[in-house]
């Protein structure tokens, strides 16, 4: 008899250096937990996040990529989130558009003072895409019949 | 030139002269007012709250007849000016008021704020222009005039930028036009309160009196108003003070067409 | 041949002799009547070929990225859609626009002759327009057509009948705007389910055979090296490489001229499955407009673009779902 | 109708943000009427905000109020005192049986001078 | 072929009670690539950095990943001890299994399961890192101090003093800014120019400081360590060497309507002539647009009686080219223009006047001597009335948002002082609300109520009106709940403030940032205030925000140190993580400029080959590395993909999602 296995999703979060994956340290030093199914890769700057890399990681499998930033105005580089928000708002109406469900791009500003507050958006992301399931439709966005 | 006209219903009852005049300067000036189809009473006051939408339909009504008939609309009176500006406006800028009073009028094509709507003075300042009325003068006024703006033709100035609110200049550049000498008192620009003359006779005597004497003390023979309602409280509550007479009766002197 | 196109080449022949231009671009003959393609002119002799008819619906302004680098002043002939696309090009620096000579023309509309094969109509030998109508004369004879019935999908909906930025004009008549909204089509997806959207665009999207067509002429893809051909890019394909780049390259190249894609429906023209490449760049056209203000690329030839540019209260990311649905 | 659905009512027939109030007074600086305003201008906009409508259905300034938008005029946080006070007597007006001036009231009060105008507006503004 | 090793750090039981280290280790061997992998107790430690050392050198390690605490913790130390073992310290990434593993997870499967993905990740990483070198640009000895008021002059002083050579230019004739048309300063009530002019003559007699007065900044090139500016000198039609300020020319100078500016026009001066009596320097200056001389070629009096010869009619702009290190903007501000309160009747009547006017009136080389008499009549006013917040916290278009945070101090100080010299005089201040928070404020804003019982009214005012040859002054009373009307005889607009419009142009010329109210951005509003995001341009003063004489100076100090800690060093240390262009792909398109925040991008025309032997010249972007700070934001910008980040690049994030995501 096969045994069900329970879904785990897989999770990719893009985190700034220097708030939210300083954000993220303070909530491991607090022994915050969240998922274990979220890796962190980070960035300068939630501006270097490029939708190819989001496109790239739900193709490869991701069920949801989440964006963490340091909060508007208070980017390390003056104005990057600034950039972010724009193109994440267009990029997650659109792959919307296409069909994609909107809960599974996530952007969250987290300062690096706000460990609780990462832990808490994750464990709330994680339970998100576990509910939402497994992320089929954007690896056959242009179907190939198999 | 011919342009629509919105006399209004004061015009065509207490205060002809204030209509009558203002046509046969016109002519003289060679514009022709050519009065809204079976116009209907504006309401006298702008309906404020945001959910008055009954209100409004016979301003609408007016507006859109003259957006088919040259797309501007002249007023006279202030209050009609006040009214009719400002309904225009949510017709324009209101997306709820609009869609409503639309369904309401159901008119061939819905009417969303075109037409223009323009009082006798703007029409007097930038379609005649008061160098052309200076020179068509034929009695000028020599003597010292205050003018009398009241609330209605200034406020809100954001939606009837008529002119600057606390420091307005047309009717006195109207009044160096036809050869009087202006007269800047600082309570041109405050209501006389004749609105609440049926609830409360008072304040609209206290008033009258406060603006007349600003303008006798800095040296004013009479003031001038483009309102019938001020009119009436300045000549009844003012009496004694001095003298309030219509802007238009003083131009149709000027012309001579008295 | 009508007064317009009779206007159009003498200007041209004017400019090539007086040696204002040293080449003019225009549309050439093809083999069919309904074919005609861009050329450069270079003398009065090649004008012969020259033609303005109905079918002259491709975009001009991308060949100038070459064309303006060749010595002498080039002319150009632009249809207002494609005024936008070289006032784009302007702006980012692509097209020099002091060696062009760029003339507004008129057009009311360009024809599909997909549309008029539909129609049973076949071996076209000439469309006169006349208003709402259209005669098609083909070999076999004559048949009156309701213009909005054979228009191009881009024409259709056309977004401004302005000449943006040109030296220039030559309109005789007065052109008439588009007859229907052109978000409405994205609107009716908006208010699909995401269900029924995905479902949509898998079937249009497995039409693509990736012939590369909507980048070829699409003035805003104009990239000295695309990253699809960029094997440093990690999203370049080759033959046998993995799905990704084939599945995502429309979201990307969407992405990639959104706030410059001047809706010139080019993409849509072109397109031998006839998917509506055009409806992916109008949902980003119009998202701009309702989160961040009305913009038209190409109105401007300089400024920044949408997403080049922000204000303090920007739409967030997680709450742009709803903010894009227009009331 | 509960109070914090009159409130809320009123706020929004209102057209203005009374949270945007800085309390500066000046719009109380301004008003003609003040003398006859038994709740002044600025007192309109926060007794709003704080939901006390009973007492603001039941003063007299909403009679006396001359509608001259003096107080929106230069209110520097862009809130309309004057709207505040018309979504008052509106609420007031609308009620069964509410009415602002009795048509009994007028006749000796009319001079023969009178402008259809000041019949019409008190008509409008004082009862529905 | 790449050789890489993998250390993973225990971290005591910190990570080791949850990750099975050894396990890790043991799997991770298996990874392509990886020639060396081993467990330790503490990796940071001394000896853990001896172990890292050996193993590069032992094992001709190509590349290292780090399976430790968080890189913000170490990854210095590691790259370090790296470096000191001969490899590139680029060629080294640290996984984070403590604080995003360890720590937050129970389950050891899971976390040792998550510990192999990090590090798989960090090893995809590294076998695209390149090595990096970091840069070095020279520091060219020398700051630019934009602005000759009290900013400016503390800031260059303070340069100077550490012995560096300091350039003030100052777009009037004089320095001293504001301040010198201030009478007294709150909360002390020294006379302003007693507490100012000596530092002007600071400046004038330091050997290190070079005042240009009368000159603008023109064009700025360069990057921080390494600015050219070019600098314009007005003609100012007196040659500033051989004028000895003896005022005679003022004297005999016909033209004498000008509009006093340094008494805020409410006197007048002549055609030319000299700001202030203490000016720096104390050199003529003629006005152009009045001289009778420049305007009709007839007249030339000055000239005449100038025993210097120091008039030259003839005198011409000059061009000045200079190299800095630093720059320190100080341009302060001005009062707004209060034409949009005509409540107020400021247009119509002489009497209501501004605050910076009441300074003048009050001051005693001011129009009037310091005898306080009022502009209509030249009588002692009996009642003064001042209303704060004119234009300040005014959101309706007509004024500015903010509150501009000195008008409460210094009408405190204004009731004070009239109170003190007339005491007869009756003192009402209408407010909104006092704000008076810093040392000895309040205690200074109480004695005015206190000590000397200037009234003060909470409420604004409607109306000011005449009558009657009074100041009406209409307004509400909050506390009393009435409207009260004040006959006045003087009434004084506290008028919001805002930066001197001049900012704008200097801000573009910078590449600095401004906001929605043209104050300058600083870099982070509470940990970098005085540093502008362009390196190595400082903002001293109210060009970056509404603040007082005691902050300015404070702050302008502050712009100081961090100059004099950028002038000190020989070479700049650049940071390598920074973005690059790939000339071949780019289409010069501009868009990648545009979001820039530090103006490192530029464009060259440059020429490529395109086969056949033929060449084209094409625009092509180009990053100062001096400059760049590594954010990104271009790369996403660039569709050609053109731009990439070294140490970030588009490739290793990729590989490092695709590690992650394999499943």
């Amino acid at each position: 008899m096969q045994e069900i296995k329970e879904f785990v999703p897989n999770i990719v979060a893009f985190c700034c250096n220097w708030c939210s994956y300083a954000g993220a340290d303070l909530a491991g030093s607090g022994r915050l937990s969240y998922p274990a199914n979220v890796k962190i890769i980070r960035v300068p700057c939630s501006c270097r996040v490029n939708p190819m890399f989001i496109l790239k990681a739900f193709q490869r499998g991701a069920d949801g990529v989440i964006l963490c930033g340091c909060h508007p105005g208070d980017c390390h580089y003056v104005t990057g989130n600034y950039y972010t928000r724009r193109r994440m708002a267009m990029l997650f109406d659109f792959l919307n558009y296409m069909g994609i469900e909107k809960e599974r791009t996530r952007v969250e500003w987290v300062s690096a003072a706000e460990g609780a507050r990462f832990s808490q958006v994750m464990n709330d992301f994680v339970k998100k895409i576990t509910e939402l399931g497994e992320n089929r439709r954007i690896t056959d966005l242009r179907v190939k019949e198999k | 030139m011919k342009i629509c006209y919105y006399p209004g219903c004061t015009l065509k009852t207490k205060a002809k002269e204030l209509d009558a005049y203002a046509r046969k300067a016109a002519e003289a000036l060679g514009v022709e007012m050519e009065e809204v189809k079976d116009w209907q009473c504006c309401g006298a006051v702008y309906p404020m709250a945001k959910n008055e939408i009954a209100t409004k339909l016979s301003a609408v009504r007016a507006l859109d007849y003259a957006k088919h008939n040259g797309g501007k609309l002249l007023t006279l009176c202030s209050a009609c000016h006040n009214v009719i500006k400002r309904v225009n406006d949510d017709m324009k800028n209101d997306e709820n008021i609009r869609t409503k009073a639309n369904n309401y009028l159901a008119l061939e094509e819905s009417y969303n704020g075109e037409t223009q709507v323009i009082h006798y003075l703007e029409m007097l300042k930038n379609e005649v222009s008061f160098d052309e009325i200076a020179k068509k003068v034929v009695k000028p006024l020599n003597r010292k005039v205050g003018a009398y703006y009241g609330c209605l033709l200034l406020r809100p100035s954001g939606v009837l930028a008529f002119d600057n609110p606390e420091n307005p200049s047309i009717i006195e550049d109207f009044i160096r036009a036809i050869g009087g000498t202006p007269v800047i008192y600082p309570f041109r620009n405050e209501c006389c309160g004749a609105y609440v003359s049926l609830k409360n006779q008072t304040l609209p005597k206290e008033r009258s009196a406060k603006i007349l004497n600003s303008a006798k003390e800095k040296g004013a023979e009479e003031v001038i108003t483009a309102c019938p309602l001020c009119l009436y409280n300045l000549q009844v509550n003012g009496a004694g003070i001095l003298p309030a007479r219509y802007f238009t009766e003083l131009l149709a002197e000027a012309l001579g067409v008295k | 041949m009508t007064d317009l196109e009779n206007k159009i080449i003498e200007r041209a022949e004017n400019l090539l002799e007086s040696g204002e231009a040293a080449r003019v671009v225009g549309w050439k003959k093809g083999e069919f009547y309904f074919d005609p393609s861009p050329a450069e002119f270079d003398s009065k002799e090649q004008l012969r070929d020259f033609v303005y008819n109905g079918f002259c619906g491709a975009n001009l302004s991308k060949y100038l990225i070459q064309v303006s680098k060749k010595p002498g002043k080039t002319a150009v002939f632009l249809k207002p859609c494609d005024t936008f696309s070289l006032n784009q090009l302007v702006k980012e620096h692509r097209v020099n626009r002091d060696n062009i000579i760029a003339i507004g023309i008129e057009c009311n509309g360009k024809l599909d002759i997909e549309k008029i094969k539909e129609k049973g109509v076949s071996a076209v030998t000439e469309a006169s327009e006349t208003g709402k109508e259209v005669t098609v004369s083909s070999l076999y004879g004559k048949s009156v057509m309701n213009k909005e019935d054979i228009l191009l999908i881009k024409c259709l909906t056309c977004k401004s009948k302005k000449l943006v930025g040109v030296d220039e004009t030559i309109v005789l008549g007065e052109m008439e705007e588009a007859p229907s909204d052109r978000f409405e089509e994205v609107e009716k997806l908006e208010k699909m389910t995401e269900a029924e959207r995905f479902a949509f665009w898998k079937s249009q999207l497995s039409k693509c055979i990736r012939c590369n067509a909507c980048r070829n002429v699409c003035p805003a893809c104009s990239c000295v090296k695309c990253v699809f051909d960029n094997p440093q890019s990690g999203v370049a394909a080759k033959a046998n490489d993995d799905e990704f780049e084939e599945q995502l390259f429309h979201i990307i190249r969407a992405f990639h001229v959104s706030g410059r894609c001047t809706d010139c429906g080019e993409c849509s023209r072109v397109c031998p499955q006839r998917i509506p490449l055009h409806l992916l760049n109008r949902k980003f056209i119009k998202d701009i407009n309702t989160c961040y203000g009305e913009y038209q690329a190409g109105e401007a030839a300089d400024g920044k673009t949408p997403l080049t540019d922000y204000t303090v209260g920007d739409v967030e990311p997680n709450d742009v779902f709803n903010a894009g649905v227009r009331k | 109708m509960d109070k914090t659905e009159m409130t809320e009512i009123m706020k929004e027939i209102s057209g203005t943000d009374v949270r945007k109030c800085m309390k500066c007074g000046k719009c109380s600086g301004r008003c003609p009427a003040y003398k006859d305003m038994d709740i002044k201008p600025h007192q309109f906009v926060t007794m709003l905000e704080k939901g006390k409508v009973e007492e603001l259905l039941n003063c007299s300034a909403i009679w006396n109020c001359f509608s001259c938008m003096a107080c929106v005029e230069r209110c520097p946080r862009g809130v309309a005192p004057a709207q505040v006070i018309e979504a008052v007597r509106t609420t007031f007006t609308r009620a069964q049986n509410n009415n602002g001036l009795a048509a009994e009231d007028i006749p000796p009060i009319v001079d023969e001078l009178i402008p259809q105008q000041l019949l019409v507006s008190a008509y409008r503004k004082y009862n529905k | 072929m790449q050789r890489i090793g993998v250390f993973i750090c225990w971290c005591g039981s910190n990570i080791a009670a949850t990750v099975d280290v050894k396990r890790v280790a043991e799997a991770i061997k298996a990874e392509p690539g990886v020639v060396y992998s081993a467990d330790y107790q503490y990796m940071c430690s001394e000896n853990g950095q001896q172990l890292l050392k050996n193993a590069i050198k032992e094992h001709n390690l190509t590349g290292v990943v780090i399976g430790s605490c968080s890189p913000r913790m170490h990854e210095a130390t590691f790259r370090r001890a790296a470096a000191e073992a001969g490899l590139n310290p680029y060629m080294l990434e640290v996984a984070n299994i403590r604080e995003q593993c360890s720590w937050i997870h129970k389950d050891m499967d899971e976390a040792t399961e998550k510990a192999l993905i990090l590090i798989r990740t960090a090893i995809a990483k590294v076998r695209l890192n390149t090595p990096l070198q970091e840069g070095e640009s020279p520091v060219t000895k020398r700051a630019l101090v934009i602005g000759g008021g009290i900013a400016g002059i503390q800031a260059a002083l303070d340069i100077a003093e550490a012995g560096f050579e300091v350039d003030i230019v100052e777009k009037n004739a004089t320095i001293g800014g504001r301040m010198a048309q201030l009478d007294k300063t709150f909360p002390t009530l020294d006379c302003s120019a007693c507490i100012l002019t000596p530092k002007m003559v600071d400046c004038a007699q330091s050997d290190k400081i070079d005042i240009l007065s009368y000159s603008e900044v023109e064009e700025v090139k360069g990057f921080v360590g390494n600015f050219k500016v070019k600098i314009r000198k007005k003609a100012r039609y007196v040659d500033e060497k051989k004028c000895t300020g003896c005022k005679v020319c003022m004297e005999k100078c016909p033209s004498k309507k000008g509009l006093n500016e340094f008494n805020m026009n409410l006197n007048n001066r002549t055609a030319i002539y000299i700001p202030f009596a203490q000016a720096i320097p104390n050199v003529a200056v003629i006005d152009p647009e009045q001289c009778i001389k420049l305007k009709t070629g007839k007249c030339g009096i000055c000239q005449k009686f100038c025993g210097a010869g120091a008039i030259n009619y003839e005198m011409k702009d000059e061009f000045v080219d200079r190299e800095y290190g630093a720059i320190v903007v100080a341009t302060g501000f001005r009062p707004i223009n209060i034409d949009a309160f005509n409540e107020y009747g400021y247009s119509d009547n002489a009497d209501v006047i501004t605050s910076l006017e009441l300074e003048r009136l009050m001051n005693a080389a001011g129009p009037t001597n310091g005898v306080l008499l009022r502009p209509s009549d030249k009588t002692h006013p009996k009642v003064i009335t001042f209303i704060q917040c004119v234009g300040s916290r005014d959101v309706s278009g007509c004024g500015k948002p903010y509150c501009s945070k000195v008008c409460c101090m210094y009408t405190a100080k204004h009731a004070m002082l009239i109170r003190e010299k007339y005491p007869d005089t009756e003192v009402h201040v209408f407010y909104i609300d006092v704000r008076t928070p810093g040392k000895n404020y309040d205690e200074f804003y109480r004695r005015a109520v206190e000590q000397y019982g200037v009234d003060y009214i909470k409420g604004m005012v409607g109306k000011v009106y005449n009558e009657n040859g009074k100041l009406m002054v209409q307004g509400s009373n909050l506390i009393d709940n009435e409207q009260v009307i004040i006959p006045s005889d003087l009434v004084v607009l506290a008028t919001a403030i805002e930066p001197e419009p001049s900012v704008r142009k200097i801000a573009t010329l910078l590449t600095a940032s401004i906001d929605t109210n043209n104050f300058m951005n600083e870099s982070h509003p509470k940990l970098r205030p005085v540093e502008s995001p362009t390196a190595g341009v400082y903002l001293a003063g109210m060009c970056q925000g509404p603040k007082d004489i005691p902050e300015t100076v404070s702050q302008a100090s502050a712009c100081a140190a961090k100059v004099i800690g950028l002038l000190v060093k020989d070479k700049l240390k650049t940071n390598p993580c920074v973005a690059h262009c790939n000339e071949m792909m780019c289409n010069g398109c501009s868009q990648c400029a545009n979001v820039c925040a530090y103006g490192a991008i530029t464009y060259v025309d440059k020429e490529f080959r395109i086969g056949g032997g033929k060449t084209e010249v094409r625009r092509v972007a180009s990053v100062n590395p001096a400059v760049c700070q590594g954010c990104g934001a271009c790369t996403v910008t660039c569709p050609s993909g053109a731009m990439d980040l070294s140490g970030f690049s588009s490739k290793q994030i990729m590989s490092e999602v695709e590690a992650i995501c394999k499943r």
